[in-house]
C-alpha cells in the first residue's frame, strides 16, 4: 500500500503523538516517575495494584471453596457470605476472589502477546517497507476485517480444553491487527526522522537502529496499545465465558456472570450474584483507562501541563484557554515584581 | 533526463587550477556528474521525477572547506546525502580517494562511513531524544573502534567532548538532547561524526537554526577541526557571509545544478552569475544600510519536476536571452579560478554582458552590487576596534 | 528603500504618538513555584508608523512578548502583571488589553492589532482554502449583511494581489502553496482589516535569503502605503539593522537595550548588544575577527542573581552579581533622550570606573572620560 | 491511476484472503451440524433422526474440502451463498436478508449516534480542558469499561422489569407485520431505544476520549491561535478550526466501526433478543452452520473492506492535504 | 404483572401468546424438516395432526384416536391397519382421505431425510378408507411413533417438486388453526372454521421465539407470553409464586438424564465403585440445586421416572427409592478390597481413587449436578473433578468412550426400552475409540442385550414382562449408570386469560405446546369471562 495515502500514516494524531513521545520520553526515567504525580493515573495504578494483589492471594484469602455446594442457595449478602451465595449455595465472594487470577492472567497474557505481535509486525512492516510491508499490511488488514469475536469463538472451539491461557492466546492472535497498524504508521514516520538517518550515517547496524533508536520512541504508544489490548482481552474473555463458549470451571468473573445468567439471577432478584462481578470488570477496566490516560497525558505535554496543575489552576481561579491568556495578578507575582523594581 | 555536463572534465576540480601541487593530490571525495531523480508519488504522476540534483561535480580536499550555497530546495542536502551514501544515486559517481563507491548497507557501508561522516541539517531532529550524549558518543566510538576496552572508550568519548569544547566532559555525558542548547546539540552531532575519525565531514547547514552568537562558536570549531585533523569539509549553508568567512571554495547551486563556483572571496565579492548576484544582493547586510540597489527579485523557484529548458534560471533572470531558454550553459572559466554557467560569459557575448552589468562588466568583471559603496567608515572602525575587548 | 521612514523620522521625537505601550509586563510559563518566568517587567513603546525591531538570542522571550501583548500565549503561559495599552493613532480609541473582556478583545483583535506568526505552515488551517480563511477573518468584524460575503471576497482578491500572489490562488489549500507564498498569505491576512499594529514574529526565518528579501521589501512597501506600525521579531540582527527604525534587544526575558537601529549598530551601550554585533561575519569589506559571546544562554528556570548577563559579561564587576539593573537612561543622559539600557555600567553610583571604550562611543563621536 | 489500481488490488487480495479464511476456519471445527442439532435438544430429538438429518443436509456423501471450496467460489460468483443448515432449507441469503436490516438500523444508528455524541462531547471537553468538564472523563471511562451485556442486562432489569417502561426484548411488537406503517415504525423505534442506549453509552466514551485528546493537541496548533487572533467567534474557532481538524483521525476509526456494524453486536442482540445478524451468527457457529457462517462472514468482511475504502475516500475529501493533484 | 408497555393484544384475552426460547427463526413451515420453525418452535401441531394422540407421560393410557378412527397392529407388530376418520377437511376445503395417510408414509419411505424415526417400511397400501403399513421388523417399541405420525395433504405435497427443500410457507393442514402471518417476531394463527372437532375458542394464537431462557422468562413474567416450555430455576418462587394465575405442570416421560460410567476404565470398571457412588449420590439436591427443581426427580432404584414408569416396574423394585448410605457404600468398597488411607479411598493396588466428571461448557444444569456429585463422593473418600469441554469435543469423547463419567440423556420412548437400550444394549457396543451411538459406557452384558431383544421382538406379553424385570435387575445390580433426572414434558402457562389447561388433576394431554397434543389442548381452552 502506498505510504502516502494510508489514512493512519497521514493521520495527524500519529505525528502529533509522535512528536510528543519524542519530547517526553527523552525524560527517560523521569517519565515513569512522573506518571505517579498524575492523580488520575495514581488512582488507576492503586486500583489495578489491588486487583493484581487479589489475583495473587485471592485463592488463599477466599473464605470458602468456590466450588463447594451448600444447601443455602441464593442467600443475600450476610456476615457469613459477604456477597451472598449462588443458587447452589456457593460463596460468591470466594468465586470472585478466586476468579480474579483468571481475569488478570488472561488479560495480561493476551495483552503481552498481542502487543508483541503488533510491535513485531508493525515495526518490521514500517521499517522494511517494500514487498515485505505490503505482505505484512495485508495480513494485518485481513485480521482487521475478520470479525474478532466470532473468530475467537471458532478458534476456542477448535482447541481442546479451552482454558484461560488458550483463550488468552486466541484473543491475542485475533486482537493484534489494529495495534500493528498504528505501530506501522508510527514506525513509518519515525523511520524518516533525522535521528534514524543520523544513526545510519554514523554507521549503526540495522538491528540496533530498530531496537535502540526506533523502539524506545515507541514506548508510550506500545504502553497505551498494551493497556488497550488488556482491556479488550478482559472484556472478550468475560464475554466469552458469559456466552458459555469457554471453560466455565476455571473461575473468572465471566464464569460468575455465566452462572448468574443461566440461573436467571436478575429475574430472581439475586442482584448480589450479578452486580459485583460486573463492577469488578468495570473497575479494572477503568483503572486501566485511567493509567492509559496518565500515559497519554504524560506523553502529550499539552495535556500534561494543565492536567498536572489542575489543582493550582482551580485554586487560583485561572482558566487556561487558548487564545485568551489568563491574567493573574496574584500576590506572589506582584511581590516578585516589586522585588525586581 | 541527463544534462550536458560542463565541457572540460578537469575543470571539475577547481582547486587544481589554483595550485599545481593540489592537482597531484588525490581528493578525499570527488563526485562526477552526480545526479539524483526522485520518483514522484501520487495520482497521475506516473514516470515523473523530481530532478533534485543534476550533474554535480565536487571535489573535497583534505584540510579545506567547500561551501555549498543556493536557494532552498536546490538540492544541497541531497548532494550531501548522496555522498554519504544515504541515498542511492541515479547516475554519476562518487569517488573516495579516487575509488568509486556505491554502498548501501552492511559492512561495506560501515567501512565507507568510517571515512565519510555527515552531520544532518537539523540539530533538533538528528539526535534521538531518548539517548544521552554519553550513549550517542560511546556508540559512535565503539562502532568505529571495535577493539577498545571500556576505559579506552570512555577516554575517547571524553576526548571527543573536549574537542568540541563541551567541557567539563562529565557534565555532558549524562545529558539528554533536550537539556542542551541548539549549539551544544550541534556540537554533539559534530563530536559523534568525529568519533569515526573521518577524512571527510559533510556538514549540512550546521548553523542555520542557531542565533548569531552560538553560530560563530560552531564555525570556529569547524575551522579548528579542519586545521587540526586535516579534514575535508563540505559546508552547506544559506548564510553566504559565513561561507565567505569559513570556506576556501564556494559552490553555488540553483535548481539542482551548479551554476557558479570559485574561491569564496571571489564568489562572494564578485558574483558572476545573475542568480549569485541576486543571492548576495538579497542577503541582509548591516553595512549596506543605504543605497541598496533595487533589483527585481520576483518569481518563484522553478519546478524540479518539469524544469525550465536551457538555463534553469532563465524565467527569473533579468538578462535572459533566447539562447538561455534553449540551451543549457556550460561552465565558463573566468579569471581567479572562478567559473559560472551563464551564457553572458560566452566569448561572443561581450555586448550583452556590458548591457547587463554596465560598462565595467564588459571586461568580464561585473561590478558586485554595493562593492563600490564605501563601508560606513566610522562605525566599522570603531566596532572593529573594540572587538578584542 | 530607506532606513528611516521619512514621515516618522521627520517628526520631533516628543511628538511621536505611542500606539502600543507595554508597561511592566511579566509572564510565567506554568502555574506553580516551578514556573518559568519568561518575561519580567518588560517596558516597550511602539509609536505610530514605526518599525520596532525585537532581537535577542533564541529563547530570550521575543515571541512570548509578542503573544503576551496580544493575549495569545498558549497554556501554560500566564500573564502575571503589567499593562498593554493600545491607543489608536487614528481616532484615539483603545484601552488596556489585559483588562478587556472577551467580547471586547475579540472585536479589537485583527482590527487594531494583527499578528503574523513564526511558522506560516502551521498558521493556516490546512483544511480550508486560503480564500475562505481570508474571508472569515474579514466577516468576523463586519456587520452581517446580504453582500458582506461578496465584498469580503473582493477584498480577499485585492489582498492577494497586494502581496503579489496570483488571484487564482484564492481557491488553493495551504499545502498547495510554497513556503514563501504561505507567508505572504499570512501577511495579506494580517493586513485585511488595515490594522494599526502588525506584529511579525520571525516571518522570514524559514525562508532562503532571496525569498526573505522579497517578503521584507513587500512588508516595508505596504507599511509605507498603509501606514501601520510594525513590531518585527527576529534573531537576525543584520536584517533588523537594515529595516527597523528602533531596536529593542532582549536578554533572558528582559529588554536590555532600546534605541534607534543606527545607534544600536554604531554605539551599542549594553555588553550583550556589543557581543551580538561581533557575532556575525560581514558579507562585504574586510574580514574581521569574530569573537562571539562566551558562555551559554541562561537557563530561565535557574537564572543567575543580579544582572542576568553577568556570567558572560566581559565587563562584569561585583555589583553585577547582586543588583539586577533596570532599563533606564544611558550614562549620556540628556544627550541620548531616546535611548534606554539596562546595565549597571550606566549607573554612575555603582559603576567602578569609566565606561569601557566599546560601550562608550559618544553620540557626537567622542568619549566620556 | 497506478495508485488506484494498487489500492484495488490490495483490497481484492485482502478480500480473497479473508473469504478463504472464512471458509476454512469454520471447517476446522470438530463436530458437524447434525451432531450439534442432536446435542442442542438434549434428548428431545431422537437419535433415530441422525441418519435422516445427514441425508437432509446432504452430508451423507463426503466431498473433499477442496471441492467444497471451489463450489463455494462458484456459488459466490453466482450470488449463491448456499443453504443454511440451522434453517434448512432456507437459503443463506434469505436468512441474512431477514436479520441484516435490523442490525443495520439498530447498531448503525447507535454507532453513528455514539460517534456524533461522543465526538461533540469530546470537542467540548477538549476545548474546555482544565475545567470541571474534566471530571466527566472518569465517568465516561467507567462506562466504557463495563461489558456490553452486563449493562444491557442491568438496563433490562431496571427499565423493563422493575420499572417497566421499555420492552425487554424483540425488535417490534409481536402482532405487527413489518411494513412502513407508523405503528410499526413507532414500535420498532420503541423497541430499539433500550438496546441502542446501551450501545451508545458503552461506545461513547471511546469517541469522547480520542476526540478530546485530538482536540487538545489541535487546539494548540498555531492556526487555532491565529483564528483567535483574527477575532473569530468562539464557535467558529472551536468547530471550524479546531474540531474540523481534530476529527480527521477519528474518521478511520469510525469507518472501521461502521464496517463492523454489519457484524452486529452479538451480545447486545443476544441480551435483547434482537432479531439481528450478530445473534444469527452466534447460532450459526454453535450449530456448525458453515454456509450461514460463511455468508455472514462474507458480508461482514466485505462491509469492513468497503468501509475502509470509504474511509480512504472520506479522508481524501475531508483532508485536502491527501488529495493529490494529477 | 401485566404491563401496558407493549400495547397491542399480546396480553389481552383475544390472543393466546406462546413463547419458546429458540432464537431467531426463518419463515419455514415444512413439517418434515427438523430445522423449520414449525418444528423448532413447535407450531406444527396446530396445523398438522397425528393419526392418534398419545400421552408420553402416561404410557399406559390408550392413545386417543385423532385423524385415524382406529388402527390395529398384527400380533407380531410387523404391520398395522389404519382407518381414516370421516368428515375431516383440509384447511383449503379438500377432503381428507386414507390416500393422504398413505401418501404421508410413502413420503417417509421415499425421502430418507423425512424418516426421523427411521421406520423400516416394507409396504404401504390403501384399500377404501384403510391404509395398511407393513414393516421389516417388529415395531412394538415404536408403535406410538407410527400412530403419532402427522399427516400432510397429498394434493398439495404431490405437486411440490423438492419437498426436502420446500419452505411450505402456506401450510395446509387439518388442524384447528391456520397460519395467518409469519414474521420474525410473531407467527399468528387464526381458527380453522371448518375444523372437524368444532370451532376453537381462542380467537388468535401467536407464537414468538425468544433468544434465550432469560428473555423468555422475562416475557412470561411481564405477560408478553402466556404459554411456554422453558427452564426456570426455582420455578415455584420465580414463576408460580408471582401470581396465582401462573401455573406450572411438568410431568415427565420415559426419558432420563443419567450419569454414564465408562465401564471399561478404572475406577468404574469395578462394579463396587459404581455401586458405592450410586449409594452416595444425593438425587434430591441434584434435583433442587443442580436442576433448580425443573427436571423431574428420579429416585426409583430402577431408574424409571414416576409416574410414567410405574407400570413397568418389576415387583421387587416397585416403590423402592434410592437412599443415601455412606457407611453402606464404604462397606461395599472395603468388601471389594478397597482400603482407606485416612479419608482417601485407595484401590486394591493402593492407588487413590479419583475420577473426572465431564460435560460441555455452558450446560449449566448438568455441570451444577456434576459439581454436586463430586461433592457427594468426597464422603467416601473419592476425589472427583468436574471438567468442561466444548460440545463437539465432549460429543466425540463420549462417543469414542474417552471419558470416565458424564451426564447424558437417553431417548424418550413409549416404554422403558429406550432408556435401558441406550445404556446397556450390546448391539450398540463399539470398541473404545470408535464412534458409538449409544451405550457410551461400553457396558457389556449379553444377558441385558438378550433381554432387550426379547422385549422388542416377542409376541408374548409375559415374556416381555420377564425381559423387563431382567433388565431392571441388571440395571440395579450392575449400575451401568446413575439416573438423576427425568425430562419434563410440561409447560408454564397462565390461567389469567384462558382456562382449561391440562394439569395433575386432569392430565388429558401433555401440556407442552410443541407436542402434537397441542390441538387437544387448544380445543379445551376457553377465554376467561370478564
Ligand atoms: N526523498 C525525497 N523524495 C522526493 N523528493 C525529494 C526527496 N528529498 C528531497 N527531495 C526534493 O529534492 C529537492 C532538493 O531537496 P534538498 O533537501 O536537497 O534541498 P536543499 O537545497 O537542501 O534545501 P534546503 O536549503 O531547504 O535544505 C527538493 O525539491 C525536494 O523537494
Ligand atoms: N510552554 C512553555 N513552558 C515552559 N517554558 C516555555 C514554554 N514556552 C516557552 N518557554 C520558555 O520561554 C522562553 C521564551 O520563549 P520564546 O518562544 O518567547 O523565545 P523566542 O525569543 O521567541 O525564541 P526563538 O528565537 O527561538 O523563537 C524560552 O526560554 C522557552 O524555553
Ligand atoms: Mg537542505
Ligand atoms: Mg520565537
Ligand atoms: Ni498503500
Amino acid at each position: 500500500m502506498s505510504v502516502q495515502m494510508d489514512p493512519v500514516a497521514a493521520d495527524p494524531t500519529s505525528t502529533a503523538t509522535l512528536t510528543a513521545v519524542a519530547v517526553r520520553s527523552k525524560r527517560g526515567r523521569r517519565v515513569q516517575f512522573g506518571i505517579l504525580r498524575n492523580r488520575k493515573a495514581m488512582v488507576g495504578i492503586v486500583v489495578l495494584a489491588i486487583f493484581i494483589l487479589l489475583a495473587i492471594i485471592g485463592p488463599w484469602i477466599a473464605p470458602y471453596n468456590p466450588d463447594t455446594v451448600t444447601p443455602e442457595g441464593l442467600q443475600p449478602p450476610s456476615p457469613e457470605h459477604w456477597l451472598g451465595t449462588t443458587a447452589t449455595g456457593q460463596d460468591i465472594l470466594s468465586q470472585l476472589l478466586v476468579g480474579t487470577r483468571g481475569v488478570m492472567l488472561v488479560g495480561l497474557t493476551a495483552g503481552i502477546v498481542a502487543t508483541l505481535i503488533s510491535v513485531i509486525v508493525g515495526v518490521v512492516s514500517g521499517f522494511v517497507g517494500g514487498i515485505g510491508d505490503e505482505i505484512l499490511s495485508l495480513i494485518s488488514n485481513v485480521f482487521l476485517v475478520i470479525p474478532a469475536l466470532p473468530l475467537i469463538i471458532i478458534i476456542t472451539g477448535l482447541l481442546p480444553g479451552a482454558g484461560g491461557l488458550t483463550v488468552a492466546f486466541v484473543i491475542a492472535v485475533t486482537g493484534w491487527a489494529w495495534g500493528a497498524r498504528v505501530m506501522r504508521a508510527q514506525t513509518l514516520s519515525l523511520r524518516r526522522r533525522d535521528f534514524v538517518e543520523a544513526a545510519r550515517a554514523n554507521g549503526e547496524p540495522l538491528w540496533r537502529i530498530v531496537f535502540f533508536e526506533i523502539m524506545p520512541n515507541l514506548t508510550a504508544i506500545i504502553a497505551s496499545g498494551f493497556i488497550g489490548t488488556v482491556i479488550f482481552a478482559i472484556l472478550s474473555e468475560v464475554t466469552l465465558a458469559f456466552i458459555g463458549v469457554t471453560s466455565i470451571s476455571d473461575w473468572n468473573w465471566g464464569t460468575v456472570l455465566f452462572w448468574a445468567q443461566s440461573s436467571q439471577a436478575l429475574v430472581q432478584g439475586a442482584w448480589w450474584w450479578f452486580v459485583p462481578a460486573g463492577l469488578c470488570i468495570a473497575a479494572v477496566g477503568t483503572s486501566l483507562t485511567l493509567i492509559n490516560f496518565g500515559i497519554d497525558e504524560f506523553v502529550n505535554p499539552r495535556l500534561r501541563s494543565t492536567a498536572a496543575n489542575a489543582g493550582v489552576l482551580r485554586r487560583k481561579k485561572i482558566r487556561a484557554r487558548i487564545g485568551f491568556t489568563p491574567v493573574y495578578r496574584g500576590a506572589a507575582a506582584r511581590g516578585q515584581k516589586e522585588a525586581q523594581r | 533526463m541527463t544534462t550536458p555536463t560542463s565541457g572540460d572534465p578537469s575543470s571539475a576540480a577547481p582547486a587544481a587550477a589554483d595550485s599545481p601541487s593540489a592537482a597531484a593530490r588525490v581528493p578525499v571525495i570527488e563526485t562526477v556528474a552526480l545526479t539524483k531523480h526522485f520518483p514522484v508519488r501520487g495520482r497521475g504522476s506516473r514516470g515523473k521525477v523530481v530532478h533534485a540534483v543534476e550533474g554535480v561535480d565536487l571535489r573535497l580536499d583534505a584540510g579545506s572547506v567547500v561551501a555549498l550555497v543556493g536557494e532552498s530546495g536546490s538540492g544541497k542536502s541531497t548532494v550531501a546525502r548522496l555522498i554519504a551514501q544515504l541515498l542511492p544515486r541515479t547516475s554519476g559517481d562518487v569517488l573516495l580517494q579516487g575509488q568509486s563507491v556505491r554502498v548501501r548497507l552492511g559492512r561495506s557501508f560501515r567501512r565507507y562511513v568510517r571515512n565519510v561522516q555527515m552531520i544532518l541539517q537539523d540539530p533538533f531532529a538528528s539526535l534521538n531524544p531518548v539517548h544521552t550524549v554519553g550513549y550517542v558518543l560511546t556508540r559512535s566510538v565503539s562502532i568505529h573502534n571495535p577493539g577498545l576496552s571500556r576505559a579506552e572508550r570512555e577516554q575517547k568519548v571524553r576526548g571527543l567532548l573536549e574537542q568540541v569544547e563541551l567541557r567539563p566532559a562529565e557534565r555532558y555525558l549524562t545529558k539528554f538532547p533536550h537539556e542542551l542548547s541548539g549549539g551544544q546539540r550541534q556540537r554533539v552531532a559534530i563530536a559523534r561524526a568525529l568519533g569515526a575519525t573521518p577524512k571527510a565531514l559533510l556538514a549540512d547547514e550546521p548553523v542555520s537554526m542557531l542565533d548569531v552568537s552560538i553560530r560563530i562558536g560552531v564555525l570556529n570549531l569547524l575551522q579548528r577541526l579542519k586545521k587540526d585533523l586535516d579534514l575535508a569539509i563540505l559546508y552547506i549553508t544559506h548564510d553566504i557571509a559565513s561561507a565567505r568567512y569559513f570556506a576556501d571554495e564556494t559552490v553555488v547551486m540553483y535548481a539542482g545544478q551548479v551554476i557558479e563556483r570559485g574561491p569564496s572571496e571571489e564568489v562572494t565579492q564578485r558574483p558572476r552569475h545573475p542568480y549569485t548576484q541576486l543571492l548576495i544582493a538579497s542577503a541582509p547586510d548591516a553595512d549596506q544600510l543605504a543605497g541598496r540597489e533595487e533589483r527585481p527579485a520576483k518569481g518563484e523557484p522553478p519546478s524540479l519536476i518539469d524544469p525550465p529548458t536551457g538555463c534553469r534560471f532563465n524565467p527569473r533572470c533579468p538578462f535572459a536571452m533566447d539562447v538561455c531558454r534553449q540551451e543549457r550553459p556550460p561552465m565558463f572559466e573566468l579569471e581567479d579560478g572562478q567559473k559560472a554557467a551563464c551564457w553572458l560569459y560566452d566569448e561572443g557575448r561581450a555586448e550583452q554582458r556590458a548591457a547587463a552589468f554596465g560598462a565595467d562588466a564588459a571586461a568580464g568583471v561585473p561590478v558586485p552590487v554595493g562593492a563600490t559603496a564605501g563601508p560606513a567608515g566610522a562605525a566599522r572602525g570603531i566596532t572593529n576596534g573594540g572587538a578584542g575587548a | 528603500m530607506t532606513l528611516l521612514d521619512p514621515t516618522t523620522a521627520a517628526l520631533p521625537p516628543r511628538e511621536r504618538k505611542p500606539v502600543l505601550e507595554i508597561r511592566d509586563l511579566s509572564v510565567d510559563y506554568g502555574y506553580d513555584q516551578n514556573a518559568v518566568h519568561a518575561l519580567q517587567g518588560v517596558d516597550l513603546t511602539l509609536h505610530a508608523g514605526e518599525v520596532l525591531g525585537l532581537a535577542g538570542e533564541s529563547g530570550c522571550g521575543k515571541s512570548t512578548l509578542a503573544y503576551a501583548a496580544t493575549r495569545l500565549l498558549p497554556p501554560p503561559g500566564v500573564i502575571t502583571g503589567g499593562s498593554v495599552t493600545f491607543t489608536s493613532a487614528r481616532d484615539g480609541h483603545g484601552g488596556d488589553l489585559l483588562r478587556m473582556g472577551e467580547a471586547e478583545l475579540r472585536a479589537q483583535r485583527w482590527r487594531d492589532t494583527a499578528i503574523v506568526f513564526q511558522g506560516a505552515m502551521n498558521s493556516l488551517n490546512p483544511v480550508y482554502t486560503v480564500g475562505r480563511q481570508l474571508v472569515d477573518g474579514i466577516l468576523a468584524h463586519k456587520p452581517r449583511s446580504r453582500d458582506a460575503r461578496a465584498e469580503a471576497r473582493a477584498r480577499a482578491l485585492e489582498l492577494l494581489d497586494m502581496v503579489g500572489i496570483p488571484k487564482d490562488r484564492l481557491g488553493s489549500y495551504p499545502h498547495q502553496l510554497s513556503g514563501g507564498m504561505r507567508q505572504r498569505v499570512m501577511i495579506a491576512m494580517a493586513l485585511a482589516l488595515e490594522p494599526e499594529i502588525v506584529i511579525m514574529d520571525e516571518p522570514t526565518t524559514a525562508l532562503d535569503v532571496v525569498m526573505q528579501r522579497q517578503i521584507v521589501e513587500q512588508i516595508m512597501q505596504l507599511k509605507d502605503e498603509l501606514g501601520f506600525s510594525v513590531i518585527f521579531i527576529t534573531h537576525d540582527v543584520s536584517l533588523l539593522l537594515e529595516l527597523a527604525d528602533r531596536i529593542a534587544i532582549m536578554y533572558a526575558g528582559r529588554i536590555v537595550e532600546d534605541a534607534s537601529s543606527e545607534e544600536v549598530y554604531k554605539m551599542p551601550r549594553h555588553p550583550y548588544t556589543a557581543g551580538l554585533l561581533h557575532s556575525f561575519p560581514p558579507l562585504r569589506g574586510p574580514k574581521r575577527d569574530l569573537a562571539g559571546i562566551p558562555g551559554s544562554p541562561p537557563d530561565l528556570v535557574n537564572l543567575p542573581t543580579g544582572c542576568k548577563f553577568h556570567p558572560r559579561c566581559p565587563y562584569a564587576f561585583d555589583e553585577c552579581k547582586l543588583t539586577d539593573p533596570v532599563l533606564g537612561p544611558t550614562r549620556f543622559g540628556a544627550a541620548e533622550p531616546e535611548r534606554q539600557v539596562a546595565c549597571l555600567l550606566n549607573d554612575e553610583r555603582v559603576a567602578p570606573g569609566p565606561i569601557p571604550l566599546e560601550l562608550g562611543v559618544r553620540p557626537e563621536g567622542d568619549r566620556i572620560v | 491511476m497506478k495508485f488506484l489500481i494498487r489500492r484495488v488490488i490490495f483490497y481484492v487480495i485482502t478480500a480473497w484472503a479473508a473469504v478463504t479464511l472464512n471458509f476454512f476456519i469454520p471447517r476446522l471445527l470438530p463436530g458437524d451440524p447434525v451432531q450439534s442439532l442432536i446435542n442442542k435438544y438434549q434428548g428431545r430429538l431422537s437419535t433415530d433422526a441422525i441418519q435422516s438429518l445427514y441425508v437432509l443436509f446432504g452430508l451423507d456423501e463426503k466431498s473433499s474440502l477442496w471441492d467444497d471450496y471451489v463450489k463455494y467460489w462458484a456459488g459466490l460468483f453466482k450470488g449463491d451463498f448456499g443453504i443454511s443448515f440451522t434453517y434448512f432449507p432456507t437459503p443463506v441469503s434469505e436468512v441474512i436478508s431477514q436479520s441484516l436490516p435490523w442490525t443495520l438500523l439498530l447498531v448503525g444508528i447507535s454507532t453513528i449516534l455514539g460517534f456524533i455524541l461522543g465526538t461533540l462531547a469530546g470537542v467540548g471537553l477538549g476545548w474546555r480542558r482544565g475545567t470541571w468538564a474534566d471530571g466527566l472523563l472518569p465517568v465516561a471511562n467507567f462506562f466504557s469499561a463495563i461489558p456490553y451485556f452486563w449493562l444491557g442486562l442491568i438496563a433490562i432489569s431496571l427499565f423493563a422489569v422493575i420499572i417497566p417502561i421499555f420492552p425487554a426484548s424483540g425488535g417490534y411488537e409481536g402482532g405487527l407485520i413489518p411494513d412502513f406503517s407508523a405503528d410499526f415504525i413507532g414500535s420498532a423505534i420503541y423497541h430499539g431505544i433500550l438496546p441502542a442506549l446501551t450501545i451508545v453509552i458503552s461506545s461513547i466514551a471511546g469517541w469522547i476520549l480520542s476526540m478530546r485528546n485530538m482536540m487538545v493537541t489541535v487546539s494548540s496548533e498555531d492556526y487555532v491561535t491565529v483564528a483567535q487572533a483574527k477575532g473569530l467567534s468562539e464557535r467558529k474557532v472551536m468547530f471550524g478550526y479546531a474540531a474540523r481538524n481534530a476529527v480527521l483521525p477519528s474518521i478511520s476509526g469510525f469507518a472501521l466501526s461502521l464496517g463492523f456494524i454489519v457484524g452486529g453486536t452479538l451480545v447486545t442482540e443476544m441480551v435483547f433478543s434482537y432479531p439481528g445478524i450478530g445473534f444469527t451468527l452466534f447460532q450459526a457457529i454453535s450449530s456448525k452452520d458453515y454456509p450461514l457462517m460463511q455468508g455472514i462472514f462474507l458480508i461482514i468482511t466485505l462491509s469492513v473492506l468497503v468501509a475502509n475504502m470509504v474511509a480512504d475516500f472520506a479522508y481524501a475529501v475531508l483532508d485536502p492535504r491527501t488529495r493529490q493533484e494529477g | 404483572v401485566l404491563s401496558g408497555c407493549s400495547g397491542g393484544g399480546a396480553s389481552s384475552g383475544d390472543v393466546l401468546t406462546i413463547g419458546m426460547p429458540n432464537g431467531p427463526q426463518s419463515n419455514n413451515s415444512n413439517p418434515f424438516a427438523p430445522t423449520s420453525s414449525a418444528v423448532v418452535l413447535g407450531y406444527r401441531g396446530m396445523m398438522y395432526e397425528p393419526l392418534a394422540q398419545i400421552n408420553p407421560t402416561l404410557p399406559d393410557r390408550d392413545p386417543v384416536p385423532w385423524l385415524a378412527k382406529e388402527w390395529k397392529w398384527s400380533d407380531d407388530y410387523k404391520s398395522v391397519e389404519i382407518t381414516a376418520r370421516d368428515g375431516v377437511k383440509w384447511s383449503d376445503g379438500e377432503k381428507f382421505t386414507a390416500d393422504d395417510i398413505a401418501y404421508t408414509f410413502k413420503m417417509l419411505e421415499k425421502y430418507e431425510a423425512f424418516n426421523a424415526n427411521a421406520l423400516p417400511f416394507d409396504d404401504i397400501s390403501v384399500s377404501g378408507d384403510t391404509v395398511k403399513l407393513s414393516f421389516d421388523v417388529p415395531e412394538f417399541v415404536n408403535q406410538t411413533k407410527v400412530i403419532n405420525q402427522f399427516i400432510v395433504p397429498e394434493h398439495i405435497w404431490s405437486k411440490i417438486k423438492d419437498p426436502e427443500k420446500d419452505a411450505n410457507q402456506k401450510p395446509v393442514g387439518t388442524g384447528p388453526y391456520t397460519l395467518k402471518t409469519w414474521t420474525q417476531q410473531a407467527i399468528s394463527f387464526v381458527p380453522n372454521n371448518d375444523y372437524w372437532g368444532g370451532k376453537p375458542k381462542v380467537p388468535e394464537v401467536r407464537w414468538t421465539s425468544y433468544t434465550d431462557n432469560n428473555a423468555m422468562l422475562t416475557a412470561l413474567l411481564n405477560g408478553q407470553a402466556q404459554w411456554s416450555y422453558v427452564f426456570i430455576p426455582d420455578i415455584d418462587k420465580t414463576w408460580v409464586a408471582k401470581s396465582e394465575t401462573n401455573k406450572n405442570w411438568q410431568p415427565t416421560g420415559l426419558g432420563i438424564d443419567a450419569l454414564f460410567f465408562n465401564t471399561t476404565k478404572a475406577p468404574f470398571d469395578n462394579v463396587a465403585v459404581r455401586k458405592a457412588v450410586n449409594m452416595v449420590v444425593d438425587r434430591k439436591s441434584i434435583n433442587t440445586q443442580g436442576y433448580s427443581g425443573f427436571k423431574g426427580l428420579v429416585d426409583n432404584v430402577n431408574g424409571l421416572p414416576s409416574p410414567a414408569g410405574d407400570s413397568f416396574a418389576a415387583p421387587e423394585f416397585k416403590d423402592k427409592k434410592a437412599e443415601i448410605d455412606v457407611d453402606g457404600a464404604k462397606k461395599v468398597l472395603t468388601d471389594a478390597g478397597y482400603t482407606y488411607s485416612g479419608d482417601k479411598l485407595m484401590d486394591p493396588s493402593g492407588n487413590p481413587v479419583t475420577f473426572t466428571l465431564v460435560d460441555p461448557a455452558g450446560w449449566s444444569d448438568y455441570l451444577a449436578s456434576l459439581q454436586i456429585i463430586s461433592d457427594n463422593v468426597k464422603k467416601i473418600g473419592i476425589d472427583a473433578k468436574v471438567e468442561t469441554a466444548t460440545v463437539d469435543n465432549w460429543t466425540a469423547a463420549v462417543q469414542n468412550g474417552d471419558f470416565q463419567a458424564t451426564l447424558h440423556w437417553t431417548n424418550t420412548g413409549a416404554t422403558p426400552w429406550d432408556i435401558y437400550s441406550n445404556i446397556m444394549d450390546g448391539t450398540q457396543l463399539k470398541p473404545i475409540g470408535t464412534t458409538a451411538n449409544w451405550n457410551f459406557g461400553r457396558f457389556d452384558s449379553p444377558e441385558a442385550t438378550q433381554a432387550l431383544a426379547a422385549y422388542a421382538n416377542t409376541t408374548d406379553d409375559a415374556e416381555r414382562t420377564t425381559a423387563m424385570n431382567t433388565l431392571q435387575k441388571i440395571f440395579v445390580e450392575q449400575v451401568p449408570a446413575i439416573p438423576v433426572a427425568a425430562g419434563p414434558m410440561g409447560a408454564e402457562y397462565s390461567t389469567k386469560h384462558f382456562t382449561g389447561w391440562p394439569d395433575e388433576k386432569d392430565p388429558y394431554a401433555v401440556s407442552q405446546p410443541t407436542q402434537p397434543s397441542i390441538s387437544q389442548v387448544l380445543m379445551k381452552l376457553e377465554p376467561v369471562k370478564k
